[in-house]
């Protein structure tokens, strides 16, 4: 349980920021300039707010009252900077090795060959930071924070930089590092795709406040708090992985509902995560026929929400879980759609996308 | 970049360039000399080597007062002087000195067992190859026969103030300078003089200087052979040379 | 201030003058080879960088010494200076000079210490925005440079301030023309009982020098505040 | 017309790039580390290329043949950084004005006002870039750029640091500087979405060549050449303002097809680019009833591209134009699509989403 | 070689010893002040800014005395030190302290300089990795700062190659001992015709220092690429 609440004044911006977070990781999400960097500074002690307490668990980082405030190099922090800020002065090898020769000895350590595969930095070894593109110097700053044994991680919009398919290469990693290696995360991210993908938790940060917090789904889900724009919304279902089909589709099962998604690497049996964003899914009355969509998950309707604009967001109980969709008004009105109504959510294979399937680690701390 | 030297209607200026041991007498005979003449006195004071050098160089002095006739030699070999102008000025002595306000007399004489007060000591003399104190308190160890003994020994100093301060700090126990400097200081006993025959006339010469000739350079060469001049070096204990 | 006599007194205003100029008239110079030096390759780069540097190796006396050969009334510079009225010989110019060249070394070494400091990505970047080269040195290389400069700027200051050795080879020790505190203070130390009248100006000294240094500390840290992030 | 044409090789790597770029906004889009940025340099004359051409019209600012090497500084080009750089030792307001000191007083210039409001800047002005969060800083980065008074655009990644609802505000923005003020524009980019929206052109870079180049359609159209994943492909359509209707909705015409959209503030009359996402069409082989999606288009499929895992991509040619849709192989089969069949293409209304839609310039060019 | 004799040889030799430990044992010393004075803020930091810089304020004459006054064998530190058996009087060790005192201000200036420029957020981030204050300053500070440390030490080397009017005074001139170059120069100044034979040392001196300015600026070079970026 990682407890953070921080009060710090800059000249013209107040962060006043109080979230609790269970195990897993916990994303942080809002518009430019409404205070992670500043957050997560405080918690890697590089900022010393004004006042505020930060434990995990048993652990105590910062306590104002009680002043307590732990140097940086006592917390055992692997932090990915926005900015990467590489060493310039070593080489790629070295900057991934330097947390290494602080780590103790005994602390559990991620394979070096490994992460080097898996950012994909191992042609650039021998070189300096400033032989790198923008991309690279990230991916050599992820590399660092993560071979330094960290007992916790913070993560900046580590993946910013990244085209889409080396982030959706790196994703992975970091639901192993959230669910097997049991390292609690901070992370920034801006993309809801992220999000949804990897957070245990969503905090929700705007103008330096924390204007909601709570697990992924159902922040997520709740396009009235969502900072970024109502495009985000989604829902997330768990299902459990059935078979693997010979064409490349791997089935999986929502309470009782057939999924059909791109082969995921999970063996049969495993627990997922499964996003579906809200404007992904169509609504239809009768059971369609004839579609090229796989996913047909029959529901009810518990609620509809029309916005400010042309869209509303119709909330549906299916036997797998809450799904979202994200339709106009007008085709609310067409349709008719009611409370109780019974309706089908159609929902594309493929708009179940890659890096919106993670590993399963159930928000229910 | 104007000269800045102003043209007084009636009172004439005259600079001296002067080795820096002179400070404290020229200090004195400025006094006298600019009430009772109405002139300007203005004294640079620095070693003679660089003043030779400054005044080979054109520099704007109208007398030369060195503390080495070697320089004054070079200053006069290339025509710098004016005829017949240059006269031995003062004249000083060479001391031993030890470091503590009574330390015991010894009788300098040839061979005088200088090496082994020393010990393991030091003897403090300006550079003796080059700053005319170094060089006469060298020639009188060799004149007295004692120089091979004590030469290992010796630590020499830019100038003679500095071997002074050596041994009034007691850096070294025993030190060769002028009698001026070793009687203002407290803090070491003049333990014998060095025979005057024992090294070259220790001789402070004057001389005009082939310049602008003007009233007070007159004036002035007349005032230091005067009898207020005689008063001021002899207070610093200088011989006068010139009669 | 009966403490410091009338010749005392304009010593130190000698001082004072002569190490302004000394610094303020070097520093254009300074900056510019310091960023020749920081920033260009050329031939005869590590000639120029060891000329600048020879008045730290030499002894002070040689360095006075050359200047009175070149810079003198007889000597070829100087004589031809002297033909456009412009005569350093033994006049408080002169001294200027001297501690201007006695300085320099200390002023060009912290400007371009600092100079090499400024990240080139800015420098491009302003070149893109359409300054040219000596508009990216002003608006960005030279206030970028600042903390090196006041450092270097008060570093030959106070070397201005304490110079001697060439000073009094070059321009001899003239009251009230050449005499600066540290000739003065050589005078007072080459006779019987000027220990006193010395160390008063050493203290003079210093605490002008203090004044400086506490000043450039004051402006340095505004300025490196100003440049932000470092 | 850009020309470039540049060959430079590091050590380890080469850039070995040629494309020819119309007016109007050309992205580069290839993976981290394919060379765009150095790409980019080479254009500002940040990087002396071994050897190449650079031209824009007759307007030469690169020739190694015939020894022209056009200084950075008289390029007149406006550089947006990957890494930003503002000036430290300036305010924000002094890093905004610092282009126009050097701007011919005559050249055309953005106004100073306009461009903090749209960057939302206006709070910081008065800071230096030190104490400003990472997005902030990418804003002044840009909006120094701009107001520049630049004959070429250069914009590496602009965006990357900004979450979405501020994309969405600065893209216009990018519109009207490549259709109104006519700026040639080399936009380096990651986000199909980015890419549809606002390329004329594009240049897709791999390994330091150019593997794909031409129209925004044409290149995210076809997924064989798209470098960074299949998930990019899709359609761009032209059409027309109809009408906006009361409940949020813009009428679009396409070639005859009807397609509705949240609001766009075009008027009616004026020609639009739509973006479809090959993986938001459902296929479906009869006409669809009872559906929340309002876009039906009627189209005949023209080609069916099976990739290497689960997918396949149909290509579509309706009355709007060509159509992608990207299904699974299996509902292919299932369906029973060969080309010359009648299917019709459902799209979402909300799925063609605003940082989809763009001021249309024809890549006629 | 027969245009210097063995007491000029020996002068030669002697200078570069007198140097070359001046300057590295000082440096460790110069590191640390002028990190504390980069970095830290504490009561009495301008005094200790004050009296680093203090030789290059004071006549070098005044500042040979003090030291005499202070490390002879008969001053405060001196009879300490010297019941330890470290002398320093009349040896080439004072020779070697007094050139470091005096080369110490322009040590300190050019890494404090560069320490200054080191991007405390790298620092920063070192520390997130575990690194404790001492490491932080020993893997990123350190050799970020290398540029001006080199330059610092050069520098240093330079002056002590050079320095003359402190050691003389506190160390005196004793052939072999703590006779070193600027002393035979200045030697060979101060008597008619002694020039050509102190023009033979300035040459020796220059070639010297100047081998080791080059040798710096390669080194400088190699820092500054390996630094990267700048
Ligand atoms: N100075 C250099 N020396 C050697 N290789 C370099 C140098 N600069 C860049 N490279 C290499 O050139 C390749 C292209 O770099 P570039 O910065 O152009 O990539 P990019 O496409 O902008 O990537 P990103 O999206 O990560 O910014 C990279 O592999 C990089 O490592
Ligand atoms: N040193 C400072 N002084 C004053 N204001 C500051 C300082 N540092 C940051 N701020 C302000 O605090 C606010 C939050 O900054 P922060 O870096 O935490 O934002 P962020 O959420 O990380 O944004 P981004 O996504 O753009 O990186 C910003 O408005 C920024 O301008
Ligand atoms: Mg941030
Ligand atoms: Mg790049």
């Amino acid at each position: 349980m990682l407890e953070v609440s921080v009060r710090h004044a800059f000249d013209g911006f107040t962060l006043d920021a109080h979230f609790s977070a269970p195990p897993g990781l916990t994303v942080l999400f809002g518009r430019s300039g409404s205070g992670k960097t500043t957050l997560v500074n405080a918690v890697a002690g590089l900022l010393m707010p004004d006042a505020g307490r930060i434990a995990a668990g048993s652990w105590v980082l910062l306590d104002t009252d009680k002043a307590i405030r732990l140097k940086p190099h006592r917390r055992r922090i692997g932090y990915v900077f926005q900015e990467g800020r590489p060493f310039p002065h070593l080489t790629v090898r070295q900057n991934l090795a330097y947390g290494a020769w602080f780590a103790p000895k005994d602390a559990p350590r991620e394979d070096m060959g490994r992460v080097i595969a898996l950012l994909g930095i191992g042609h650039v070894l021998d070189r300096r930071p400033d032989a790198l593109s923008g991309g690279e110097k990230q991916r050599v700053a992820i590399g660092r924070a993560l071979l330094s044994a960290p007992r916790l991680i913070l993560a900046d919009e580590p993946l910013a930089a990244l085209d889409e398919a080396r982030k959706a290469e790196i994703l992975p990693y970091f639901e192993r590092l959230r669910d097997e290696v049991n390292i609690p995360i901070l992370y920034v991210s801006h993309s809801a795709s992220e999000v949804a993908r990897l957070a245990t938790t969503v905090v929700a940060l705007d103008a330096g406040r924390v204007i909601a917090q709570g697990p992924a789904a159902e922040v997520l889900g709740n396009p009235a708090v969502l900072p970024v724009g109502a495009r985000e919304a989604g829902a997330v279902l768990e299902a459990r992985v059935v078979r693997h089909h010979a064409d490349g589709l791997t089935e999986l099962d929502a309470g009782g509902i057939a999924l059909f998604l791109p082969l995921v690497s999970q063996p049969p049996g495993s627990l997922l995560r499964v996003r579906i964003a809200a404007h992904d899914v169509i609504l239809s009355r009768g059971r369609p026929e004839g579609l090229s969509a796989l996913n047909i998950l029959p529901g009810v309707v518990r609620e509809v929400r029309a916005g400010d604009g042309p869209g509303a967001i119709v909330a549906l109980d299916t036997a797998g879980g809450r799904v979202l969709a994200r339709i106009t008004r007008r085709s609310a009105a067409t349709l008719g759609l009611v409370p109780g109504m019974a309706v089908h959510a159609i929902v594309k294979t493929v708009s179940v996308a890659a890096s919106d399937v993670g590993g399963a680690r159930a928000h229910r701390a | 970049l104007v000269a800045t030297v102003p043209a007084v209607a009636h009172a004439d200026s005259v600079t001296v360039f002067a080795a820096a041991s002179m400070a404290n007498a020229l200090a004195e005979i400025e006094t006298g000399f600019e009430a009772a003449s109405g002139h300007d006195l203005v004294i640079s004071l620095a070693g003679s080597s660089a003043l030779a050098r400054q005044i080979q160089q054109g520099a704007p002095a109208d007398i030369f007062i060195s503390a080495s006739t070697d320089w004054m030699d070079v200053v006069e070999q290339d025509g710098l002087i004016e005829n017949g102008a240059r006269f031995d000025l003062v004249g000083n002595s060479l001391v031993l000195v030890a470091h503590g306000p009574d330390a015991a007399l010894v009788e300098i004489g040839d061979g005088f067992a200088l090496a082994a007060m020393l010990g393991d000591g030091r003897l403090a003399m300006a550079l003796v190859d080059a700053v005319p104190a170094g060089i006469y308190g060298k020639a009188a160890l060799e004149s007295l026969g004692i120089w091979a003994d004590v030469a290992p020994k010796v630590a020499q100093s830019d100038n003679v103030r500095t071997a002074l301060a050596l041994v009034a700090t007691g850096e070294a126990p025993f030190g060769i300078v002028y009698a001026t400097d070793a009687a203002a200081e407290d803090r070491v006993t003049v333990v014998g003089t060095f025979p005057a025959d024992s090294h070259p006339p220790i001789t402070y010469s004057a001389a005009d200087l082939a310049s602008r000739d003007g009233p007070a350079e007159a004036a002035f060469l007349e005032y230091l052979r005067g009898p207020q001049a005689r008063v001021a070096f002899e207070r610093q204990g200088f011989t006068v040379l010139v009669e | 201030m009966d403490w410091l006599g009338p010749e005392e007194w304009s010593a130190v205003a000698l001082s004072l003058q002569v190490s302004f100029w000394a610094t303020i008239l070097s520093l254009p110079l300074g900056i510019f080879v310091a960023y020749a030096l920081a920033r260009w390759s050329f031939p005869g780069k590590q000639l120029l960088n060891g000329i600048v540097h020879l008045p730290l190796i030499l002894p002070p006396v040689v360095t006075g010494y050359i200047l009175l050969l070149t810079l003198g009334t007889r000597g070829p510079v100087g004589s031809f200076l002297a033909d456009w009225g412009i005569v350093f010989a033994f006049r408080w110019t002169g001294a200027a000079v001297a501690a201007a060249v006695m300085a320099f070394p200390l002023m060009v070494r912290a400007i371009r210490l600092s100079i090499e400091a400024v990240d080139p990505k800015l420098e491009q970047a302003s070149a893109t925005l359409g300054a040219a080269p000596v508009w990216v040195f002003l608006t960005v290389t030279l206030p970028m440079a600042l903390p090196g400069i006041v450092a270097g700027t008060i570093l030959a200051f106070a070397k201005a301030m304490g110079e001697f050795g060439a000073t009094i080879t070059f321009v001899s020790n003239i009251p009230g023309q050449t005499r600066t505190i540290p000739s003065a203070i050589y005078a007072f130390l080459q006779v019987p009982g000027g220990e006193g009248a010395a160390m008063t100006l050493v203290i003079v000294s210093v605490v002008v020098a203090m004044g400086a240094l506490l000043l450039s500390e004051v402006i340095g840290r505004r300025v490196a505040a100003r440049v932000g992030g470092k």
